[in-house]
């Protein structure tokens, strides 16, 4: 019983590393990248399993706060998607560039935005 | 130790606040002035008071963007010379 | 011992988290298109609802998690919001 | 030159602020008045008591007329913007939202309206109260407009909410007048620290203001909305 209680507690600390380096890295990826759709890769991915991984870290340290952080990472899996497509979206329409080594572009070919323009 | 994070913080706060009077596009002051509202909400958390901040996070965040957003909407973007 | 160590860990992540914000902060200063600094206050937002989450875990208080649901759940507002409001129709 | 203005007149609040701010001692004792709070909220014989949350009590129970007051410049707010976006032009929107905002808005929706009930019910217990949670409630209003172009709040059952809870408050009000000698007296007693159903009327009084601030909030979103 105490060996399982010095697992969880040493599994908790590894989530939190693990996510607090996520989100460390996601920043960094939305400065270094080229334009808008690959920042948004790094931006919102990285970050969704960062946030992901450190709360459940923290969920692991303090057993009795285990039900409201599975409600936060509920919300923060429903909430994060549906942004990042809605930045995407708009950043399409308006027209924003793509950087120059980019070789495909699937919504030009397709006119999927056609009426847009 | 962990009082100094307040310094990194109030930096990133001052800078944005900053920037937001040199800004020409309406639409990106915005942004900028919920980057200063965002961290507002940590600090007010941090000096211990969760009232403020929960008060703070919910009128911030969705009304007064909101707001703001629809009067620019209604006028025009860009800042003028 | 192990409070002390408990202490260390989650104040390193606190540290390597706003090191995250103080990055994503530069991109959304410096941005070309508006575009650019949306993306950099979504995640701005996540990475403040965790750290709102460690300093709870710090400070040892349940009830102060309240304020990461409200926030984690609000935040994806003000982007829905910029970002509809930028496909140069209104809302 | 006017962002050299701008920048001084900011400058100068900044430091305004920062002078009077760095002479209060945060956390190193307590005044007068807040040693007042802290021995007497806590005490459970006292009727000005019996929230977890020491500044619920000081909120509804020292401050409630305070709070009366606040609300009625909310609806004052909220009236002259509706007076003052009536009658405006309204434009044309061709573009409509994609079906992952449409769906995911629709799953979000009512979470955002469960956590705004969460956050004025428990209002005595965690913090928050009725005014954030009102707030939250609009703010879900607020997303379905973003993401359904022909929905139609309904208007005249927000009125009926926003009107019989303000007189509700009033009632409480005037009911802990007769019974206990002074405006919004707590004549339900403290009750046991902790539950959810306990600390006398402040339960009541959020969910008042809650329900309150909500409608009118939402009152403000749709007039914002429909007219823009």
């Amino acid at each position: 019983m105490i060996i399982l209680n010095v697992i969880r507690v040493y599994a908790g600390y590894f989530f939190l590393i693990i996510g607090s380096l996520f989100l460390f890295l996601g920043p960094l990826g939305i400065l270094r990248f080229p334009d808008v759709y690959n920042r948004l890769q790094a931006g919102t991915k990285s970050t969704t399993l960062g946030a992901i991984s450190a709360l459940f870290g923290i969920g692991l340290l303090e057993p009795g706060w285990l039900g409201k952080i599975v409600i936060l990472i509920l919300f923060i899996l429903l909430t994060n998607p549906v942004s990042s497509h809605a930045i995407g979206r708009s950043a399409y329409r308006s027209k924003v560039p793509l950087c120059g080594k980019s070789v495909v572009d699937k919504c030009e070919e397709e006119h999927i935005y056609k009426e847009a323009k | 130790m962990i009082d100094y994070i307040l310094i990194p913080l109030v930096l990133v706060m001052f800078a944005s606040a900053i920037s937001v009077i040199f800004i020409k596009d309406l639409i990106v002051a915005v942004i900028v002035t919920a980057v200063v509202d965002l961290i507002t909400v940590v600090l007010f958390f941090f000096l211990q008071a969760p009232d403020v901040a929960i008060t703070q996070a919910s009128i911030v965040v969705g009304l007064t963007t909101f707001i703001f957003v629809v009067a620019i909407m209604r006028t025009t973007r860009k800042e003028e010379e | 011992m192990n409070e002390i160590f408990r202490t260390t860990i989650i104040q390193i992540s606190i540290w390597v988290a706003v090191a995250g914000v103080i990055l994503a902060l530069i991109r959304g200063l410096i941005g070309p298109t508006p575009a650019d600094r949306v993306v950099a206050i979504d995640s701005m937002t996540t990475v403040a609802t965790v750290i709102i989450a460690l300093f709870a875990h710090l400070f040892k208080r349940f009830i102060y998690l309240d304020v990461a649901l409200v926030f984690g759940l609000l935040a994806f507002i003000t982007v829905l919001i910029i970002a509809r409001c930028l496909e140069r129709r209104m809302i | 030159m006017r962002h050299i203005f701008a920048l001084i007149v900011v400058g100068t609040l900044g430091l305004g602020l920062f002078y009077t701010l760095s002479h209060i001692p945060f956390g190193k004792g307590l005044s007068e008045v807040s040693k007042y709070y802290v021995e007497n909220a806590i005490d459970k014989n006292d009727p000005h008591a019996g929230a977890t949350n020491i500044v619920t009590d000081i909120v509804v129970l020292y401050r409630g007329f305070d709070t009366l007051g606040e609300v009625t410049v909310l609806f004052l707010a909220a009236t002259g913007l509706s007076v003052f976006f009536f009658g405006l032009k309204k434009k044309e929107y061709t573009c409509e939202p994609s079906l992952i905002v449409k769906r995911g808005t629709g799953i979000i929706f009512p979470f955002i309206l469960l956590l705004g009930v969460y956050i004025f019910v428990h209002g005595h217990l965690t913090p928050g109260g009725g005014f954030p949670g009102g707030v939250i409630i609009a703010t879900g209003v607020l997303l379905i407009y973003l993401c359904c172009r022909d929905y139609k709040a309904p208007h005249s059952l927000f009125k009926v909410i926003e009107g019989s809870m303000g007189t509700l408050f009033v009632i409480v009000g005037l009911i802990g007048l007769i019974v206990g000698g002074s405006f919004l007296f707590n004549f339900l007693g403290a009750g046991k620290t902790g539950e959810l159903v306990s600390a006398g009327i402040i339960p009541i009084l959020y969910i008042v203001i809650g329900l309150k601030v909500g409608a009118e909030l939402s009152g403000l979103v749709k007039d914002t909305m429909e007219d823009v």
